[in-house]
C-alpha cells in the first residue's frame, strides 16, 4: 500500500476529484494548507502592497494499493496541472498496514 | 370664538403636524438606510466567502455613487415636468433643478435617496461572485440616476402628470416602483452575466452553499426592521389620520413578514423533509416586498393573505428560476424583489378594502395594478438591458475565470475578506 | 381670555401631544422589534457552530408565530375583562375582540407584540443545541398565546380588574412581567430537556465554550440599544412630564447597564484572575433587566445600586445554576432574565423614591414587590410545566443523540450554518 | 385677536417644539449610542482574530465607564462656570452639580454621554493588539472624567466663559471637539505603546490584515447610520427652522461620506490597482469625521468638496503614519479621526457660506478655525501624554511578549474569541 | 517508531481520547478535514437536494514506539467505530526519526 | 528523500520560516492543528475554570533531499525552541517519490 499526498492548487480540486472518481479512486481525505514556494500573490492591504508565497492549497491524503499507485499519479499530474508556476508536488510513501474501522478489516480491504 | 383665533390655532397645528411628519420621514428614512447594511449582510452570507469582501464593495458603493447621483440628477427627473412620450419621461428638472437645493425639503431627498439605493442594491445579490466590479458601478450609477428615477416618475409625483398615478395604480412603497424594478434589473442581468461556474454541472443546478447563515439572518432582521421605514414613512406625514394610517402599515408589514417567513417554513419542511433556514429568511422577504404597495389600502387579513402567498410562491419561483430557467441567483433577488413584488402589486386588485375584487369592487383595480406593474418590469428590463448589452460589448460583464474561481475578493480588492480563514468550499 | 380659546388650544395640544406619544411608541416599538437580532445574536455567539442555524431558525420562528398569535388571540386575552379565579383569568376578549382590529391603537398593538416576541425568545437561549425544532416551535405559540398574555393581564391594562395593579404592585417596563416569566419558562424547559450531551462529566460541569464572542457583543449592543425602546416606550407617552419620565427612565436604564458591566468585568477579574468576556456582556444585560422594573421609580444612584447588584448577582446565578443545579444554561437566560428579573423587581421594595424602604416607604412595597414577582414566576413555571411535559410524553422535547451531537443544523435544517467552516471544537 | 390669546398658543407651540427637540434629541442620542457597535466591529473587522475578545471588552467598558463617569463628573465639568487659565478650565461645576441630577435635562445628558464615549472609543482602536486590558481602563476612565469634559467646556456651553464660542469658533457635532481630541489622545497613545510585534520588520511596514471584512463593512455601516444622530442630533432641536437645518445637516452628512468612500476608492484603485475594501471603508469614515464640524455651515457642494478631501486624504495619512512615521495604527483611527477631524475643522473656513474664504469672508475665520482646532489637539494630545507617562512608569502600557504574540484573549481573559476557528494567520 | 493515522468520525473524538489517555497515550495532534468515501449525507440547500461524500472528519496523528502500537490500534477500532459506513480508517507508517524540540532528545525520548 | 514533519508553536513560526529560507529551504506546507501533549493551557468560561492540554499548534511538512535533512531539522531544533513544555515534534520519514506537478518531473528535481 502506497500513500499518496498530493498539494494541489484549490481551483483545481473539482476536476481532480471528478478524474480520481473515474478511475475508481473513490477514497480519500483532504483539508486546506497554506503552501510555501515558488509562486508569488500580490496583495494590497491598507495601502501595503507586499507579495506573499504563503498561498492557500488543497492537501490530499490518498491511501491507495500498489496496483493503484501509478495511475493514481497519472491523473494528480494530469488533471492537477495549469503549466504554471504553484501547481503543486505529489508525494508517495509507504504505508505498513491499513485498517477499516467499522469492519475492522485490515490490509488492501481496508483502504477501500 | 372668534374665527381668527381658530384659525391662528390651526396654522400652528398644522405647522406643528408638518414638522413631526418631517420628524417621522426622517427617521423613517435613517431606518431604511440600514437596509443596506441588512443587504449586503444577505449577500454575503448566502454566498461563498471568497466573494465576501466583493459584495460589500458593491454594496457601499452603490450607496455612495447613488446618493450623489440621485441628489445631482435623480432627483429632478423623478420630481420633473414637461412630458415626452405619453407621460413615459419627464424632459425638464423638477422645481429644484438639478443638484437639488431646497431651503424646505431635504427630508423629502433623504427619503427618496434611500429608497433609490435600495432599488440598486437589490441587483448586487444576483449577480454576486462572477461580476466585474467596473462593470457593475457603471450599471449601478445609470440606474440611480436614469432607470429608477424615471420608474418613479410615473407615479409618485403624485401629480397629474405621473400617468400611472392618473390611472389609478397603487403602489404604496413601491413593490413595483423600486422592488420589481430592481428584481427586473437583477433578471436581466444575471442572464446577462451568466451562472458561476460550478453552478450547473451537466445541466443539473447544483446548490453553492452560502457561507455564513448568521449574517443572512441579521441581515433579514435588519431588513425586516428597515421596512418599518420603508413602508411606514411612506405614509410621509405623522399625525392624526396620518398616525392611524402609518402605524396600520407597520402592523400589515409586520404581519406579512411573519407570516411569509411561516408559509415558506413549513412549505419547505414539507417539501424537503427539512426547515429550510435559508428559503424561510427569504420567506419574510418575500412578505415585505409582497406588502409594500398594498400595505396602505388593505386590512390586516388582507396583509396576512399576501404575506402567505408571497412566502411560499418566492420558494417556487427560487426552484422555477434556479431549476428549470437555469439562471443563477445566489440570494433569489429577483424572486424575492421581482416575482413578489409584481405578485404584492397585482394582489392589491383583490385585496383592496376599497376597489378589490374580493371587495366587491370589480376587476378594474386588478386590471391597472396588472398593467402598472408590467409595465415597470418591462422598462425596468429594457433598460437594462441596453446599459447591460453595452457594457457587455465593450469592457465585459464577467471576470475571468481564473479570477472567478480563485474569488473575487483577491482579484479585484488584493486581500481576502477573511485572510485567517481556512476553508472547506467545495 | 376667554374659556372656550383656552379649551380649543389645549384640545390641539391634546392631539398633537397623542400624535407624538403614538410616534414615541411606535419608534420604541421599533428599536424593540430589533432586541429579536441581539438575542439571536447572542445564543448564536454563545453556543458552538454546529447549531447556529438552529437557534437562528428559532428566533426568526418565535418572532414570526408570536406576531400573528398576539395579533389573533394574545392580545385579547391581555386586555380582555370577565375575570376567573379571582382575577387571575380573564375569560372574555378585549374591547378589539381576537384578530385585533382598532382604528387609532395600531401603535399600542405593535409596542405589545414587541414585547411578546422577547418574552418567547428567552427561552430558546436556554434550551439551545439539544431541543426538536417542532417542539419548540409549539411551545413557543402557547408561550405567545396564552402565558404572556395571561401574565400582561394582571398588571398592564392598568385597571381596576388587573390585580397586581390594584395591589400597588410596580413593574414599570417588566422585569417580572416579561423576563421573569420568560426566565421561569426557560428554567422548566432547560430542567425538562436535561443537559447537553458532554456538559456534565463524572458529575463535573464542563466549560463548552460559544464559538464566537464578537457575535455575542454586538448582541449585546443591539440589546442594549433595545433597552431604551423597551424602558423608556413604557412610558406610554411623550410630551412634558413624559418627556421628564421618559429621558430620566433612559438615563436609569443606560447607568444600570454600565454599572452591570462594570460590576460583572470585576468581579470575575477578581474571582478567576481573568476579566470574563461573556460574563460581562451579561454583567450588562443583567443590569438592564434589573433596571426595567423600576427605572421610572428610581433615582439615578438606585438604578446604580440596582444595576450594580445585578451585574454581580447574574455571576454568581450562572455560576449556580450550572455547577450546583446542574442545570444546562448555555446562554444564562436563567440567571440574566430570571434571577436579575425578580430581585429587580424585589429591589424596588428598597430603592423606590416613592414608598421604598430606604426612603423611608416602610416594607409593604417590598412585600407586594416580592409576591407579585414570585406570583408571576410560579404562574410562568406551572404552565410550561404542564405544556412541556405534555410535549415530552408526545412528541418529544430533544432530538437524538445523534442528532445532538453531528449538530442540529444538518439534521433539522439540512445545511450547515457555515459550510465552510473548519472548526476545532472539542 | 387679542395679544393674549397669541401668547396663549406661542406658549403651547413652543412647549411641544420642545418636546419635540427632546424627542429627537433622544433618539439621536440612541443612534449615537449605537455607534458603539460600530467601532467595536471595525476594530474587531480590521484586526487579528486572536485579540478580538479584548477589543470587545475595551469597547463595552469604555462605553460603561464613560457613562457612569461622565454622569458623576464629566458633565459638571464641561458644564461648570468659574474660569481658571484664561477660560481653559472650569474649576466650579455647572447648576446640576456632580451626580447630575435635573428634573428637564435628562436627554441633554444622555446625548453629551455618547459624545463623550465616542471620544474614549476612538483610542481603542488606535493602540489595539498589544495593550494592557488594566492600563487601557484606567486611561479611558480618565478621559471621559478630565480630558474630554475640558475640551467639549471650551465650546459647547455655547456661553460667554467657552473661549472658542467667544472667539467666533465653529464645529457643528465635534470634527474637533470629539474626534480631533480622540484622534490626538490617539496618536500619543499609540507613539507611547509603540508598534505590534511584527508591525515593522528591517525599518519596513509589514501588512497585518484583518480578519474580517464583512465585521468592518457592518461596522461602517452602522457609524455611518449613528452620524445621522450625531450630526443631525446636534442641531439640538426640532420644528420650524430647525427642522430646515437638521435635515439638511444630515444630507451634507450623507452626501460627505458618500463622496469621501467614493475618494478612497479611486485613489486607491489608481495608486494600487486594486480597489482596496478597509481604505474605502476609512474614506466614508473620514468624509463623516470631516463634514462633522461643518454639516450645519456649508452648502452641499461644501459638503461634497469636504468629503472628497478627507476621503483621499486619510489615504494619503494613513499611508504617511504607517510608513514614514512608523506608527502602528492597525485601524486608521489617528487618520480618520484626528487628520480628518482637524481638516475638516478648517475646510470650514473656506467653504462655510456664512464667513468662508471662497464665499468671500475672508481669512479670519480659517485663522480661528485653526488655532481652535490645533488647540484641541494639542489640549488632548498633553493630557494625553501626561496620563499614558505616568502609566507607562508606573503599571506599564504594554503586555508581555508572549502574551502579544498568542494574542490577548486568551492571556487577559482566558478564551479565545471563536474558540472553534482554525487560523492561517502568518 | 510507527506513526498511527487514523481519520474518524468528529462525534467520536471524545470517546477515543479518553481511550487513548488510558492506555497512556498522551500525546498526539489532530485537524479536520474532508473525507470522501462510502459514507453519504444528505443536504437540502435552497430547494437543492443533494447528497455529498464529503463529510467533515477528524484527523489524528500518534507517534508511537513500536511496542505501543498494537495497543493504540485497537484502542482506535474499539473506540472510533459505530458499526456504520463511515467510522474511517487507521493508517500506520514507519518514522525514521523523531525530536523533542524543547530537549533535542531523538528516538523514543522525542516521542512522549 | 525525506519528509519531516514538525509540530510547533504558532508564535515561533516566524522564526523558523526565516530560518528555514536561510539555508535554502524554501519550499514546505503548513496548517494548524490542536496538539495533545505535556503542555497545559489554562482557561476560564462563563465561571468554569479548566485547563487544557488541546492547544492550538502549526504543522509543517517539509519533503527535502537526503544531503538537506540534517541542516532542516537542526534548523528547526533551534529556531522553534523556547525551552518550555510545549515547543513541539519533529518526526522524519522516507519519501519513495515526488513528482512537480507542472512539469511531471519527479525525484529531487520534484521538491523543489
Ligand atoms: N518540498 C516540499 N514540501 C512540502 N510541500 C511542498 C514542497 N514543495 C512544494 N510544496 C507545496 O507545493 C506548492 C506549490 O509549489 P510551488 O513551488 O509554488 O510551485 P511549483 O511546484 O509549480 O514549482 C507549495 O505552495 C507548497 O504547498
Ligand atoms: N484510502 C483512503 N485514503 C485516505 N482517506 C480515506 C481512505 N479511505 C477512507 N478514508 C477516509 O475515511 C473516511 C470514512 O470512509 P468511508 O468509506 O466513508 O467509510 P468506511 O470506512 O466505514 O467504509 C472517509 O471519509 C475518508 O476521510
Ligand atoms: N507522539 C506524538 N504524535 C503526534 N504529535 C505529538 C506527539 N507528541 C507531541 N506531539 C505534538 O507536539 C506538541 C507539543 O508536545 P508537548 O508534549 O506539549 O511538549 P514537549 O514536546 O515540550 O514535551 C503537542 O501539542 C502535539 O501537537
Amino acid at each position: 500500500m502506497k500513500k499518496v499526498e498530493a498539494i494541489i492548487r484549490k481551483s483545481k480540486f473539482d476536476e481532480v476529484k471528478k478524474a480520481l472518481h473515474q478511475i475508481e479512486v473513490n477514497f480519500f481525505s483532504y483539508w486546506d494548507v497554506t503552501g510555501v514556494g515558488n509562486e508569488k500573490q500580490g496583495h494590497v492591504y491598507r495601502g501595503i502592497s507586499y507579495s506573499t508565497s504563503d498561498i492557500q492549497r488543497r492537501y490530499l491524503v490518498i491511501v491507495v494499493s500498489d496496483d493503484f499507485l501509478e495511475k493514481t499519479v497519472n491523473v494528480l499530474l494530469e488533471t492537477a496541472s495549469t503549466g504554471n508556476v504553484g501547481d503543486g508536488k505529489i508525494f508517495v510513501s509507504d504505508v505498513i498496514e491499513a485498517y477499516r474501522i467499522r469492519t475492522k478489516e485490515s490490509g488492501s480491504a481496508g483502504i477501500n | 370664538m372668534i374665527v381668527q383665533e381658530q384659525e391662528a390655532i390651526d396654522k400652528a397645528v398644522e405647522a406643528i403636524t408638518g414638522d413631526m411628519g418631517a420628524l417621522w420621514i426622517t427617521l423613517a428614512a435613517i431606518l431604511v438606510f440600514f437596509m443596506q447594511a441588512g443587504f449586503t449582510l444577505v449577500e454575503v452570507g448566502f454566498t461563498r466567502s471568497k466573494n465576501s469582501g466583493n459584495i460589500i464593495m458593491k454594496n457601499v458603493m452603490d450607496l455612495a455613487v447613488g446618493s450623489v447621483m440621485f441628489w445631482a440628477v435623480g432627483y429632478a427627473i423623478m420630481y420633473g415636468s414637461d412630458l415626452v412620450g405619453g407621460g413615459f419621461f419627464r424632459s425638464s428638472p423638477s422645481d429644484q433643478g438639478y443638484f437639488f437645493f431646497s431651503a424646505d425639503d431635504w427630508y423629502n431627498l433623504f427619503f427618496q435617496t434611500v429608497f433609490c439605493a435600495t432599488a440598486a442594491t437589490i441587483v448586487s445579490g444576483a449577480i454576486a461572485g462572477r461580476t466585474k466590479f467596473s462593470t457593475y458601478l457603471i450599471f449601478s450609477a445609470i440606474l440611480t440616476t436614469l432607470i429608477y428615477p424615471i420608474s418613479g416618475s410615473w407615479y409618485w409625483p403624485f401629480d397629474d402628470d405621473a400617468w400611472l398615478n392618473t390611472a389609478g395604480f397603487i403602489d404604496f412603497a413601491g413593490s413595483s416602483v423600486v422592488h420589481a424594478v430592481g428584481g427586473a434589473a437583477a433578471l436581466v442581468a444575471a442572464i446577462l452575466v451568466g451562472p458561476r461556474i460550478g453552478k450547473y454541472v451537466d445541466g443539473k443546478a447544483q446548490a453553492i452553499p452560502g457561507h455564513n447563515m448568521a449574517f443572512g439572518a441579521l441581515g433579514v432582521f435588519i431588513l425586516w426592521l428597515g421596512w418599518f421605514g420603508f413602508n411606514g414613512g411612506s405614509q410621509l406625514a405623522w399625525g392624526g389620520d396620518d398616525t392611524i394610517g402609518a402605524t396600520s402599515v407597520i402592523i400589515n408589514t409586520n404581519l406579512a413578514a411573519a407570516i411569509g417567513a411561516i408559509g415558506a417554513l413549513f412549505f419547505t419542511w414539507a417539501r424537503y423533509g427539512k426547515a429550510d433556514i435559508s428559503m424561510t429568511l427569504n420567506g419574510a422577504l418575500a412578505g415585505l416586498v409582497g406588502i409594500t404597495a398594498g400595505c396602505g389600502s388593505v386590512s390586516a387579513w388582507g396583509a396576512l393573505a399576501i404575506g402567505l402567498i408571497c412566502g411560499i410562491l418566492v420558494v417556487i419561483s427560487i426552484e422555477f428560476i434556479d431549476k428549470k430557467l437555469k439562471i443563477d441567483d445566489p440570494v433569489g433577488a429577483i424572486s424575492v424583489h421581482g416575482t413578489c413584488g409584481f405578485v404584492g402589486t397585482v394582489l392589491i386588485g383583490l385585496f383592496a378594502l376599497d376597489g378589490g375584487l374580493l371587495y366587491g369592487g370589480g376587476a378594474k383595480l386588478l386590471w391597472v395594478q396588472t398593467y402598472g406593474s408590467l409595465a415597470y418590469i418591462v422598462w425596468a428590463a429594457l433598460a437594462s438591458f441596453v446599459v447591460l448589452f453595452i457594457l457587455k460589448k465593450t469592457i465585459g460583464l464577467r471576470v475571468s475565470e481564473k479570477e472567478e474561481v480563485e474569488g473575487l475578493d483577491i482579484h479585484e480588492h488584493g486581500i481576502e475578506a477573511y485572510p485567517e480563514h481556512i476553508s472547506q468550499d467545495k
